[in-house]
């Protein structure tokens, strides 16, 4: 009886409330959350975003047994001008139903996570009364997540799209009164909406250029249309294509759009975990695949997308490799494994994109939320080791000011060494699974494409180990890394479980069998497995094992010191240097995009606007002054000129009439 | 003379004879209770108007075609009739201030309104002549009543001697058209021109002449240099009662003669209307923006309304828009006038003893300080700008819609956009009564008072319903000679 | 034919009225003003009189009276104008009564 | 269609009413005149939900039409003809909702000259509705001339610092536009006939090049009201300079006026010149796009930032006109409401910092939020909204508009389209710049330490605009089916010409 | 072709006289030449009135302008001691204007009445001579409405006259806070 319930077709109706759960919750806090506690509080959000779960499981079960695909359900009419329809419709398969659990299955372990980490973050910042703030945002996020997840049009994913921006926008500023200047967050918040706006711009043209050649935004009108004919057909796909990778470059921090991501994490750490390493950052990912069809009807747009996450995952693991502070090294990682998705995904390889997204979103999820705990353990440190008077400026994220915390953290110590495994591909771990797939695809794809992406292998199994050794071992730095503690269960066994995904997530799609694979290729069709290729395996975790090995030899060996500059700067001078300094595309982009904005705007304000315009308006009215005082002259006071005037005045009359 | 004659203009002779009897009444009224002279002179006015009502309808040469009286002259002889009855409202109290109060003032004024009604019915060039002798010589002396305040003397002198100037034009031209014709008689005249065979050289100077001597009465440029100054000069009730009184009775005369008289000529005439209309509404308002006085400011705007009605005026030879061009033209010259009285009792109200308080500055804080006055006048510049509902949008609306029908689109254009230019001035006299504080002190007298608060009045409710007056305008010209 | 040309007339009087117009314009004191007002009221009598003649009746005649008979009164007015102002200001120039302008 | 009692008459009638009542009543006592003037608009707004009960959605025509003789001279008639159609039915909604908003935020904000500022705000409402409901050419010149001065004088007695010359600038400039157009009025009724919009509707038989003429006499009235780049410099000085409630109606309203004017007369007049000016007209509404957004990131006043924030935004809604087709337009209409309704919101809570701490450069300010909780997250979702988020109102406007005009006929480049996406960018950049420098960031300046949170007034006062701002983001489908006959039609109307000139 | 008729030489020699009078009292430096060079200036108008057959208004012409209202003007100057004004004022172009002005006026007139003039009108020296009966009958009958006008425009130069010289007992306050200044 249940069991021909849950696996009836009407369960799929349920799908809206994979968007509804999460906005009860949200609601519910918004009006009474601040009188409930923070326990209380905390755990409604994580219920709605459990309930989501629940949801999508049920929706998982019944997708199973109703494999005839897609499912989509109307909730409402949205816009309906012409030929324009779009309506609040949910659409069912496999590729979002498998979004939907890793959203809010991750989601739900995070806000779990976060009642724990919120209680002592807020108290650290001295406001507690933004807890449960920080809990509608993250219901609101998983909502709009959920949405971006589950339409069935390109622009109500596109709602979700930008809702989860918002949200991003607001959890990088939750603190905004913090950061460099206490304007820090703020900016760093700003410039992530307005970089993501970048990428939404490409992301409406390639909108509006869909609309024009399928004359609709609907997925399955969109997909069944067919490829368009003629010159013109060709270029315009190409062109969806193109603009809808910049919109994956905003969202999924792809190159030149990345920038925003590492600054992004001056949001509060589950924030990090779960919206800018898990699962927003991965809508680009999820975007390329959904748009399957149209991709495979484009001639070089696929092409282009893979190029793009290939040089992104080398280029971001050469900057992670370079930094200091923990969550900036798990940022540049996080836009490095997104370039292996992206890559992933434009070379075809849509199932192994989306089998790297999830594993990804395990074991990123787990560094997050690991570093997270030891940054609060170190702030515990710190508060302990502070005199109440004075305060010194302390950087618990400075990897520098850390070390030794194995033996104080030990939970901590363990599930972040899975993660770093996980991370680095390390057989059996999740990892290694799903990155070798994209590499060997790779392979089949470009010989250079595939030496790119082993070598950001390599570096990424470098720079966790350079983490790895720096936060974990050697001698505690500082007093407050002396006084680092363990954090409360709430965080921790969050964190075991994500320890236990980033283990057997692998599972998912191991080689010959690849559930994944087969479930996924009901909704996105034509894709084959890569042919498993023991040679391509040992390269692979060769590759890991070297970048595990370098990283002991320049960090593990000998302890860093307070102070010390890092080896690898003796051994690659400048190189490093540029490393260290992310290859200056922040400066590079002040100088070529931002202050010539400025500079233009500063024109268009001053002296265009004011002095040209308004000035033009004014000069109008100072010249009919001027006019006015020289017709003035002319009344002279003398009654003789009036007189001549007006004998001027007959003459000229007289002369007009008799010529006529 | 007959009994007919008589009676087509009892009116104008009740008025003179009232205005002679008056002279002699004021000999017996002691100087300190002239308000009696005053309200006599007003109730001759007064029964004058009904007199002049009681004529609407019929139409009758008289006096060996001296005179005419059709709705057309009886439309203006109540306007000027009317025009009187308010300036004595706002002389009386004015006059009293300045210490200048003197019966013989009412009765030029009566004999002045005479004038202007003799001139709304001349249909001889004779009496245009002399209408216009009548009406003159007496604001040439109430111009100067002011005296010895320099401005008042000053005023007077340019007025007259400008005046005589411009009346040798007229009579000039008045004695080339007699040459041509034979004949001073407009009836006689249009036969005449209607016959052929005329030489048109003089007939045609002769127009031109005394189009000169019109247009000097309604301030056109470049005959229109007088107006600043003596509008400026004079008291400023004799002002407001000649921006109206005079400019009708010039645009009478001069529609009379080249509308009704000398329509064949309008292919020559109309291109030089259209150029003085331009220039006239241009000079005018763009000579106005600069200026402080608000005496000097109003006399450039009256300028520029007379261009306005110039502009209407130009189709007049074009059957689809003459009778609409003689009709906005009389309605707008009742429009102006409500409006112009309006802001003449409104300065006179607040004019000092020494000549001060008459910068636009000086308005300054007077919607505080006088509520009414000041929202009368903010009424009557409104009206001026030409903003609807009030009756000076429906003024210029009709003159625009007459010059659009008469194929004069830029002439229509360049109006709108001088009319724009005007709001520049007008609107600063409401700037400074409201946006700006000062402790501007008016009259209180009732006359004053209910004079200008009335006329807002009806500026704002004709401007609701101005169908009936552009109705009676156009009934004006449905029984006029020609 | 002993006749003279009308328009010798007509020319006359255009000089006569012309000149009393310039000496209106330039002349300062408004006692020679007023009497070139006079010069151009004459030139159009001369007008009319000359067209009386020729046209043989009597019309023109009669306004040359009337344009004497207001000829006079504007004189009066004027002359007793000048006199007031004489007696406020001490003096007539015109020049000097300039105060108003622009 | 006639009923016997018609809203549109009584619409018109409450404010006229209520301001004569207001004048009746002694000016010390301040709160019953506020609270007259607040029932009035209150009524008026209720008249307004009866005239929409009473509308027919489904019908493209004219509806509740009165049409009055007026004046009746020689040939040609002009009546008092109102009705009201899917054209204007959101307008004058708008109207009545945000006068009754503007009121109620004035409750304490206006001390001095209660009586006067009261009247002059009903008496506006009068002139705006009359506007929207005007079918006869002049009756709408009469309404629109009208507006100029009750927004005169609350500009020029209630404003700031340099009121005057924001007062005259604002009236100057409205007026030169308008005296054209009614110069085009008047050649139209005269030459045509009447001046009925409906009649006219359509006109045919004008030479080409006097179509032009007076499709841009009308054009630059309406573009000067819009206001379009580079007309638009009066706008920044009039909203600056005015009371909040005035920015509201002039933001709100005043500014739809000429787009209205746009729909209701460039287009069904002189279908294939606006045809034929689309490319134009869309190039610089893109223009005024990205203009208004780079010079609004430059103003170091919030207010002024919200003022070119409208430039920009009407170039939107400029942009949708011209696209001609049934996305555009309707679009148009809507982000005509939409901007209506965040930027009034946005003048709004400028108004109430303002009315705190009287000073509305951004330097003053910072970390209000910490201060204001309550007041940041309403200010964010009407900052937001104003952006363009999906999920509220902004964005459903701006989407349609833009996807109307990349697939426009009559513009026909598509890059237009896509420049006018990149104002979608700017507009984050300046809003979000502001809402950092306002409400983000550490409390720098110790006066606004003790900021008092928003009242229940002022969250009343925001509450109906939050509401819409939601309901039409997740929901617009009503409203989109008020307008889509009356939008349709039109089109329908200048199909036609759309086939001839492509 | 012009004959020199005897009519013409006397017309042409009157004439002369005429505007060479005219132009003296252009020219006079004093007020009172230039009035009496005015009523020669009359009084030769008045010979070419006689000579045109119009005795009345010739007489006319002598007693009221030449006569009486010369002999005003002359008192007036002679009152207020005001012969000699100073030629040249503050506005210099002026006289260059006003006789450039006054030529350019003399020549249209010249052209349209000369050249271009159709009219075949010609005066009879001597003929069509009206008799003072007619005048009188014409000014009663026809004319009597404009006569009545005169009167009042008489009356009305009378009352302003008076009101403009009259000296007030007690001086106005104008005239005081004017003193004072």
């Amino acid at each position: 009886m249940l069991i021909e319930t849950i696996t009836s077709v009407r369960i799929l109706q349920l799908v809206s409330w994979v968007v509804f759960f999460p906005l009860i919750g949200l609601l519910i806090n918004l009006v009474i959350g601040r009188k409930l506690g923070e326990r209380l509080s905390g755990g409604i959000a994580s219920l709605a975003s459990g309930l989501a779960f629940v949801t999508a499981f049920l929706l998982l079960v019944s997708l199973n047994s109703n494999p005839e695909a897609p499912h989509v359900y109307r909730l409402a009419e949205w816009i309906n001008i012409g030929s324009l329809v779009v309506n609040w419709d949910f659409r069912v398969d496999t590729l979002s139903v498998t979004m939907m659990l890793v959203v809010s299955g991750v989601g739900t372990l995070i806000h779990v996570y976060a009642i724990g980490y919120m209680h002592a973050d807020v108290r650290l910042n001295k406001d507690p009364e933004r807890y449960t703030r920080f809990f509608i945002y993250m219901n609101l996020f998983i909502m709009m997540m959920m949405i971006l997840v589950s339409a069935e049009s390109y622009l109500m994913t596109f709602i979700g799209w930008e809702g989860v921006g918002l949200c991003s926008y607001l959890l990088i500023g939750f603190w905004f009164e913090k950061g460099k200047d206490g304007v820090g967050n703020a900016i760093a918040a700003k410039k992530a909406f307005i970089t993501n706006r970048v990428g939404d711009f490409g992301f409406l043209v390639a909108m509006f250029m869909i609309f024009l050649q399928f004359g609709s935004l609907d997925f399955t009108r969109v997909f069944a249309a067919g490829t368009p004919t003629g010159e013109l057909g060709k270029w315009v796909v190409i062109g969806i294509s193109l603009f809808l990778l910049l919109a994956v470059t905003g969202k999924s921090a792809q190159l030149p759009l990345f920038v925003w991501l590492p600054d992004a994490m001056a949001g509060p750490t589950p924030v990090s975990a779960l919206i800018h390493a898990a699962t927003m950052v991965t809508a680009g990912v999820y975007l390329v695949a959904r748009s399957a069809p149209i991709f495979a009807m484009s001639a070089f747009g696929p092409d282009a997308v893979a190029w793009v996450g290939t040089i992104t995952a080398l280029f971001a693991a050469t900057i992670a490799i370079g930094q200091y502070d923990i969550k900036k090294v798990l940022a540049y990682s996080t836009i490095s494994q997104l370039g292996f998705m992206v890559a992933a995904v434009g070379m075809g390889a849509y199932v192994a994109g989306m089998f790297h997204l999830i594993t990804h979103a395990f074991f990123k999820a787990l560094l997050f939320l690991s570093a997270g705990s030891v940054i609060q353990g170190v702030e515990y440190g710190h508060h302990h080791a502070q005199h109440v008077d004075h305060h010194v400026e302390f950087d618990p994220q400075d990897m520098r000011n850390l070390g030794g915390l194995s033996r104080r953290m030990k939970v901590t110590f363990w599930v972040y060494l899975v993660g770093a495994l996980a991370l680095a591909g390390v057989a059996p771990l999740a990892g290694f699974f799903s990155k070798d797939e994209i590499v060997t695809f790779a392979l089949g794809k470009h010989p250079v494409m595939f030496g790119m992406l082993l070598l950001a292998a390599f570096f990424t199994a470098f720079y966790m180990t350079r983490q790895v050794w720096m936060v974990f071992f050697g001698n505690a730095r500082t007093e407050a890394a002396e006084g680092a503690k363990e954090n409360p269960p709430v965080m921790t066994v969050p964190l075991i479980v994500l320890a236990v995904l980033s283990i057997v997530g692998g599972a998912l799609n191991l080689p010959h069998v690849e559930t994944l694979q087969h479930w996924l290729e009901r909704t996105i069709h034509g894709v084959h497995p890569a042919e498993f290729s023991f040679v391509v395996a040992g390269v692979s975790l060769a590759v890991a094992f070297g970048g595990i090995l370098s990283g002991w030899f320049f960090y593990g060996r000998k302890h860093w010191e307070l102070g010390q500059v890092d080896p690898l700067k003796k051994l690659l001078g400048p190189v490093f240097t540029v490393f260290e300094r992310k290859w200056w595309v922040d400066e590079i982009y002040n100088v070529f995009v931002l202050q010539p904005y400025k500079d233009a705007s500063a024109i268009l304000a001053e002296p265009i606007d004011q002095k040209l315009i308004d000035g033009t308006a004014n000069g109008l009215g100072k010249l009919t002054g001027l006019v006015s005082r020289g017709l003035g002259l002319l009344q002279t006071g003398f009654v003789r000129t009036y007189a001549l005037m007006i004998f001027i005045g007959v003459a000229a009359i007289l002369g007009y009439l008799i010529t006529r | 003379m007959t009994v007919k004659d008589f009676l087509s203009l009892l009116p104008h002779t009740v008025l003179l004879v009232w205005a002679s009897l008056l002279l002699l009444v004021d000999l017996f009224i002691p100087k300190n209770k002239k308000a009696i002279t005053a309200m006599l002179a007003g109730s001759g006015l007064l029964i004058t108007f009904i007199l002049v009502l009681r004529q609407w309808g019929g139409q009758s040469l008289a006096y060996h075609q001296m005179v005419v009286v059709d709705n057309f002259a009886v439309f203006l002889n109540g306007l000027f009739a009317l025009t009187g009855i308010v300036s004595i409202l706002i002389a009386y109290d004015y006059l009293n201030r300045m210490s200048i109060q003197k019966g013989e003032y009412y009765v030029l004024l009566l004999f002045s309104v005479s004038g202007m009604m003799l001139m709304a019915s001349a249909a001889d060039l004779i009496m245009v002549f002399l209408a216009l002798e009548l009406l003159s010589i007496p604001l040439y002396i109430l111009s100067a009543l002011a005296i010895p305040r320099s401005e008042s003397a000053e005023a007077a002198l340019k007025y007259f001697i400008l005046g005589a100037f411009a009346a040798g034009f007229v009579l000039y031209g008045t004695a080339l058209i007699f040459g041509a014709t034979q004949n001073t008689a407009l009836v006689e005249i249009v036969a005449k021109i209607n016959a052929g065979g005329l030489d048109t050289g003089l007939l045609i100077v002769g127009a031109g002449l005394l189009l000169v001597g019109f247009s000097f009465k309604v301030a056109a440029v470049p005959f229109h240099m007088w107006t600043p100054d003596v509008y400026q000069g004079a008291p400023s009730p004799v002002t407001g009662f000649m921006s109206i009184g005079a400019k009708a009775a010039g645009f009478a005369a001069l529609i009379r003669v080249f509308t009704l008289a000398l329509p064949s000529f309008s292919a020559v005439i109309a291109p030089l209307f259209a150029v003085m209309a331009a220039l006239t509404m241009i000079v005018g308002n763009v000579a106005a923006v600069s200026q402080s006085n608000i005496k000097r400011m109003l006399a450039y705007s009256s300028i520029a309304h007379a261009g306005y009605i110039l502009m209407a005026l130009v189709p007049y030879a074009n059957p689809a828009a003459a009778a609409n061009a003689t009709a906005s033209a009389l309605m707008y010259l009742v429009v102006y006038g409500l409006t112009s009285l309006g802001a003449w009792a409104v300065i006179s109200a607040v004019e000092k003893v020494d000549g001060g308080d008459l910068g636009v500055h000086d308005y300054s804080g007077l919607g505080k300080r006088h509520p009414w006055l000041a929202a009368a006048m903010t009424v009557f510049m409104l009206s001026f700008t030409g903003v609807p509902p009030l009756i000076g949008f429906w003024g210029k609306f009709f003159l625009f819609r007459t010059a659009i029908e008469g194929g004069y689109v830029l002439l229509a254009i360049i109006g709108l956009l001088t009319s724009l230019i005007s709001a520049w001035y007008y609107l600063r006299v409401i700037v400074m009564m409201y946006f700006r504080d000062g402790e501007v002190e008016a009259s209180k007298a009732i006359t004053i008072n209910v004079a200008a608060v009335g006329l807002a009045v009806l500026v704002l409710l004709i401007g609701l319903l101005p169908t009936g007056l552009f109705n009676l305008a156009l009934q004006a010209l449905a029984n006029g000679m020609g | 034919m002993n006749t003279i040309p009308m328009s010798y007339f007509l020319v006359l009087s255009a000089i006569m009225f012309s000149l009393g117009a310039i000496g209106v314009i330039t002349r300062r004191n408004p006692l020679v003003i007023f009497m070139s007002l006079e010069l151009m009221f004459n030139a159009a009598n001369l007008t009319f009189v000359a067209f009386s003649n020729a046209f043989g009746n009597a019309n023109g005649q009669i306004f040359v009276f009337f344009v004497m008979v207001v000829a006079a009164a504007e004189v009066a007015v004027g002359l007793a104008l000048i006199v007031a102002i004489f007696r406020a200001r001490g003096s007539i120039d015109i020049d000097l009564m300039s105060s108003m302008k622009n | 269609m006639t009923t016997a009692i018609n809203p549109l008459v009584i619409l018109l009638l409450i404010p006229l009413v209520g301001g004569l009542i207001l004048w009746l009543i002694p000016a010390s006592r301040k709160n019953m005149l506020r609270w007259v003037a607040l029932v009035t608009s209150l009524t008026a707004f209720g008249t307004s939900l009866w005239m929409l009960a009473q509308f027919d959605a489904d019908s493209a025509d004219l509806q509740m039409v009165v049409k009055l003789p007026w004046m009746n001279f020689v040939k040609v008639a002009v009546n008092f003809e109102i009705g009201v159609d899917g054209l204007s039915i959101l307008m004058v909604l708008l109207t009545t909702v945000l006068t009754s908003i503007s009121i109620l935020s004035s409750w304490t904000a206006v001390q001095e000259k209660v009586k006067g500022f009261m009247a002059f705000f009903l008496l506006l409402e009068v002139g705006m509705l009359g506007v929207f409901l005007a079918q006869d050419m002049i009756l709408f010149y009469v309404f629109w001339e009208f507006t100029l001065i009750p927004m005169y004088f609350l500009i020029g007695i209630w404003g700031g610092e340099r009121k005057i010359y924001a007062a005259v600038k604002f009236f100057l400039f409205t007026m030169a536009g308008s005296v054209l157009m009614l110069a085009a009025i008047l050649w139209l009724g005269v030459f045509k006939g009447t001046f009925s919009v409906p009649e006219l509707t359509n006109i045919f038989g004008l030479l080409p090049g006097t179509a032009w003429l007076l499709f841009l006499a009308f054009a630059l009235a309406f573009a000067i009201k819009v206001p379009m780049f580079p007309l638009h410099t009066w706008l920044p000085d009039a909203h600056v300079e005015a009371p909040t409630a005035g920015s509201v109606i002039l933001a709100g309203v005043l500014l739809k006026m000429g787009a209205y004017g746009f729909l209701r007369f460039n287009l069904p007049l002189f279908p294939e010149i606006a045809i034929k000016a689309a490319p134009w007209f869309a190039f610089l509404a893109v223009v005024g796009i990205i203009y208004g957004a780079a010079t609004a990131f430059m103003q170091k006043d919030v207010k002024k930032l919200v003022a070119y924030s409208s430039v920009s935004h009407l170039g939107f809604v400029m942009l949708g006109i011209f696209a001609l087709n049934p996305l555009g337009l309707q679009g148009a209409i809507l982000q005509m409401v939409n901007h209506g309704l965040s930027t009034g919101a946005l003048f709004l809570i400028v108004g109430m910092i303002y009315e705190r701490r009287h000073t509305r450069l951004m330097s003053d300010f910072g970390g209000l939020w910490k201060v204001m909780p309550v007041f940041g997250t309403l200010s964010l979702v009407i900052v937001l909204s104003s952006v363009g988020l999906p999920g509220l109102n902004g964005f459903v406007g701006e989407f349609t508009i833009l996807t109307g005009a990349y697939t426009s006929v009559a513009i026909n480049y598509t890059l237009t389209a896509i420049l006018a996406t990149v104002g979608v960018i700017l507009a984050a950049v300046y809003l979000l710049h502001m809402f950092q420098h306002v409400y983000l960031g550490t409390v720098t300046h110790d006066e606004n330490k003790s900021l008092k949170d928003v009242n229940w007034r002022e969250i009343i006062t925001l509450a109906p605009l939050l509401a819409l701002i939601l309901w039409i983001g997740v929901y617009p489908k009503p409203f989109f089916a008020l307008m889509a006959p009356a939008v349709n039609n039109l089109v329908a109307l200048m199909q036609p010409y759309l086939m001839a000139v492509k | 072709m012009l004959q020199l008729t005897p009519q013409l030489i006397i017309f042409f020699s009157v004439a002369a006289l005429a505007i060479a009078s005219a132009l003296g009292m252009l020219f006079s430096r004093n007020t009172v030449y230039a009035a009496l060079l005015l009523v020669l200036n009359f009084t030769t108008v008045a010979l070419i009135y006689f000579m045109i057959g119009a005795p009345f208004i010739g007489l006319a012409q002598i007693t009221i302008y030449a006569g009486a209202i010369m002999v005003l003007f002359l008192f007036v100057i002679m009152l207020l001691g005001t012969e000699v004004i100073a030629k040249h004022g503050p506005v210099g172009f002026q006289h260059i204007a006003a006789a450039f002005i006054g030529l350019v006026v003399i020549a249209e007139a010249i052209f349209v009445f000369l050249i271009k003039g159709q009219s075949a009108l010609s005066i009879i020296p001597g003929g069509n001579v009206v008799d003072v009966m007619e005048i009188g009958d014409l000014l009663y009958n026809q004319y009597l409405l404009p006569f009545e006008i005169t009167s009042f425009i008489l009356l009305v130069a009378v009352i302003g006259a008076i009101l403009l010289t009259k000296q007030e007992r007690v001086k106005s306050r104008i005239g005081k806070d004017e003193a004072k200044k």
